[in-house]
């Protein structure tokens, strides 16, 4: 019973270590950030997207995935809606066709700690790429 | 009405079989309803390049400009990087069994173009270990880029040279990116996917489209009337290296 | 006028030294000459067989015909012991390389005229031990059947199965002889001659003649005016196997 | 001295037995037929050859031999005779051209007892074939 000190200062310190990297960053004002959403610009000219924005928020990688596996493996690009519209199965033509990447996508995704998922090594930004065709074809 | 417990049993066990019943008759006319509409309209992509229409406008290269703009081809400096879907090599380099020490030298010299000949046996995608290049049932030899591990394998396994390794980030090397068509990345091999993309929209192919002289007809070669077919009927045609087995899709009329 | 014996032996000695001088210069000169004469005017006999042409009127065989008469070919009912100079196969089996899938049957099976393609690297003629077959200075791969041994090592050598053996006495099997040309006797191989018999005598060789449908185009491939030389300009041409590097002087029109 | 009579019977045994063809043929009658040449068939439409008599009698087989071997392997057909003629370089239609094989080559060959050489094996004689032709097509 004479080590009880050394147990619970020990199970203090290992407490103590594993929260750290929180305690560091409610000291340095970042968790507050956190807990305000980030300042997403949403499409001007579409209301409803191809799924339920709760639907969208969790699970639109998976979508993304699917999507690839239809239309790379399957050649199929046809995607029927939760309310029956259709859409093509397209990252550019489709998500990037409503949503502006850097206002939307990445502001998101830096607010979440997953910024730059490598789609971007390949699949192109219209807007960022029609910049530099105009830049690179004076 | 009061049933007794072996009612029960008896219409438990029967209710069982008839659903079972069902689905094993759902099972067979399924697969077998999908095979006959696919027999009834079988479709393999296949292209006739008519040489003799190329050679009276050689070095137009209209079809190359055409591909490099549809699919970001970068276009690198050092020769051991380069990237290429379509391009052009010499007759007398492409068809050396086809070469008489008489023929003129308008024939022998002039540039034949060249593609991914989308095979029907394609050696490149019996060596790729994660099915990142695949045949589809519309004869297209298909890669997946995100798939592809970058191993080169079917670079090696390829006869005709149509693939191409990205040694580089290709980015830079593309003087203006189409945001419709991903570039690919350092690591992964591409070729020529007898631009899927604008099939899928009912187009043809990039290069036939761009062609000023008409040299390329594209259409399915499963249908005995398509206009390739046709042409393959009424004159004479030739294979790139045919004795290798591997059933070239694409066909020259010299 | 009497001479010393100084002077004898000095008029002797130039006199020698003169004649000597003669012989060094004609027999420097006159190779020389011959080969300036040879390189005016070089013969390379060669032959154009137009498929088209012969696919008109499939089966008529009139070039065997007349071939066999000409030659005292014998007519062998044991296919083993066969003796043929010009013979037919169908295209599919002359031309593998040179088909599609896609071909009408009536180009694939249509029958093919063969007959020895007098190489310009002939491999039956290095292997034969005797010389008894060799290539002339216009390019025809000879026979003299007085030296053959019948070893049948340029059988084994000719890839184009151009050589036969007479494994019997040919003449109980020759219908009737023409007594200007000798039959062959057992145990000698032979193979079409390109009628040098008849090239002799300012005649085309019997086949050439014999065509209703002057599919046949024969002269000096040497000649860039001459009739074959001028449709292998305009024409699509192949030879007989090319890769291998014998140099067929007998081109097919597709 | 006593064995002379030994000697010179052995002798005699010797050359009578070296000699018995000749009286053997002379017994049989045919040393007789051989001093007698036989009876040629000479060309009726021809009254000089390529070469002198003499000449064709004593050194026909090389002229042959020469003749082939300029057709053959050099393709030589042209015969310049001794008298300015020019002939082809043919035994067909030269040699047999005048000559009839059976009645006058046949006829020397087996009196000289060399008959049958292996020109035939080959070479047709047009006479005996135009027979066998005109047999073989009724």
């Amino acid at each position: 019973m004479r080590d009880r000190v050394w147990i619970f200062a020990g199970l203090a310190f290992f407490v103590a270590a594993l929260t750290c990297p929180a305690w560091y960053a409610v000291a340095n004002g970042k968790a507050s950030n956190k807990s305000k959403p980030p300042n997403l610009e949403l499409p001007a000219n579409q209301k409803e997207c191809v799924a339920p924005a709760g639907t969208m928020r969790a699970a639109h990688m998976q979508m993304l995935i699917q999507w690839r596996e239809d239309v790379v493996r399957h050649g199929d690009r046809r995607f029927v809606a939760f309310n029956g519209k259709v859409y093509e199965k397209s990252l550019t033509r489709t998500c990037l066709g409503c949503h502006n990447k850097e206002q939307f996508c990445d502001r998101c995704h830096a607010y979440s700690g997953v910024s730059d998922p490598y789609c971007w090594n390949c699949h192109n930004d219209p807007q960022t790429v029609a910049g530099s065709r105009t830049r690179s074809t004076p | 009405m009061k049933i007794t417990r072996k009612d029960f049993l008896r219409i438990s066990g029967l209710s069982l079989l008839a659903a079972g019943c069902k689905r094993a008759a759902e099972s067979v006319s399924q697969p077998a309803s999908s095979v006959r509409a696919a027999s009834t309209q079988p479709v393999r992509w296949g292209m006739v390049i008519d040489l003799s229409k190329c050679r009276e406008k050689d070095g137009c290269n209209a079809c190359i400009h055409a591909c490099n703009a549809a699919h970001n081809i970068p276009q690198i400096a050092n020769h051991a990087h380069e990237v290429k879907w379509i391009w052009t090599e010499p007759d007398a380099t492409v068809f050396p069994s086809a070469q008489t020490d008489f023929a003129p030298q308008t024939v022998t010299e002039t540039k034949v173009p060249l593609l991914c000949n989308h095979c029907a046996n394609p050696p490149c995608t019996r060596v790729c270990p994660t099915q990142a290049t695949w045949k589809r049932d519309d004869g297209i030899v298909m890669m997946d880029w995100h798939r592809c591990i970058g191993c080169r394998y079917c670079v090696a396994a390829c006869p005709y040279g149509s693939r191409s390794f990205n040694f580089e980030d290709p980015r830079p090397s593309i003087e203006s990116i189409n945001p419709d068509f991903p570039t690919r990345t350092k690591g992964v091999v591409e070729k020529c996917n007898f631009c899927e993309e604008r099939l899928a929209r009912g187009l043809k192919p990039a290069c036939v489209d761009a062609c000023p002289q008409r040299v390329f007809t594209f259409g399915n070669l499963a249908d005995p009337e398509s206009e390739p077919r046709q042409l393959l009927r009424e004159r004479f045609a030739v294979q790139r290296e045919p004795e290798l087995g591997t059933g070239p899709s694409v066909f020259y009329l010299v």
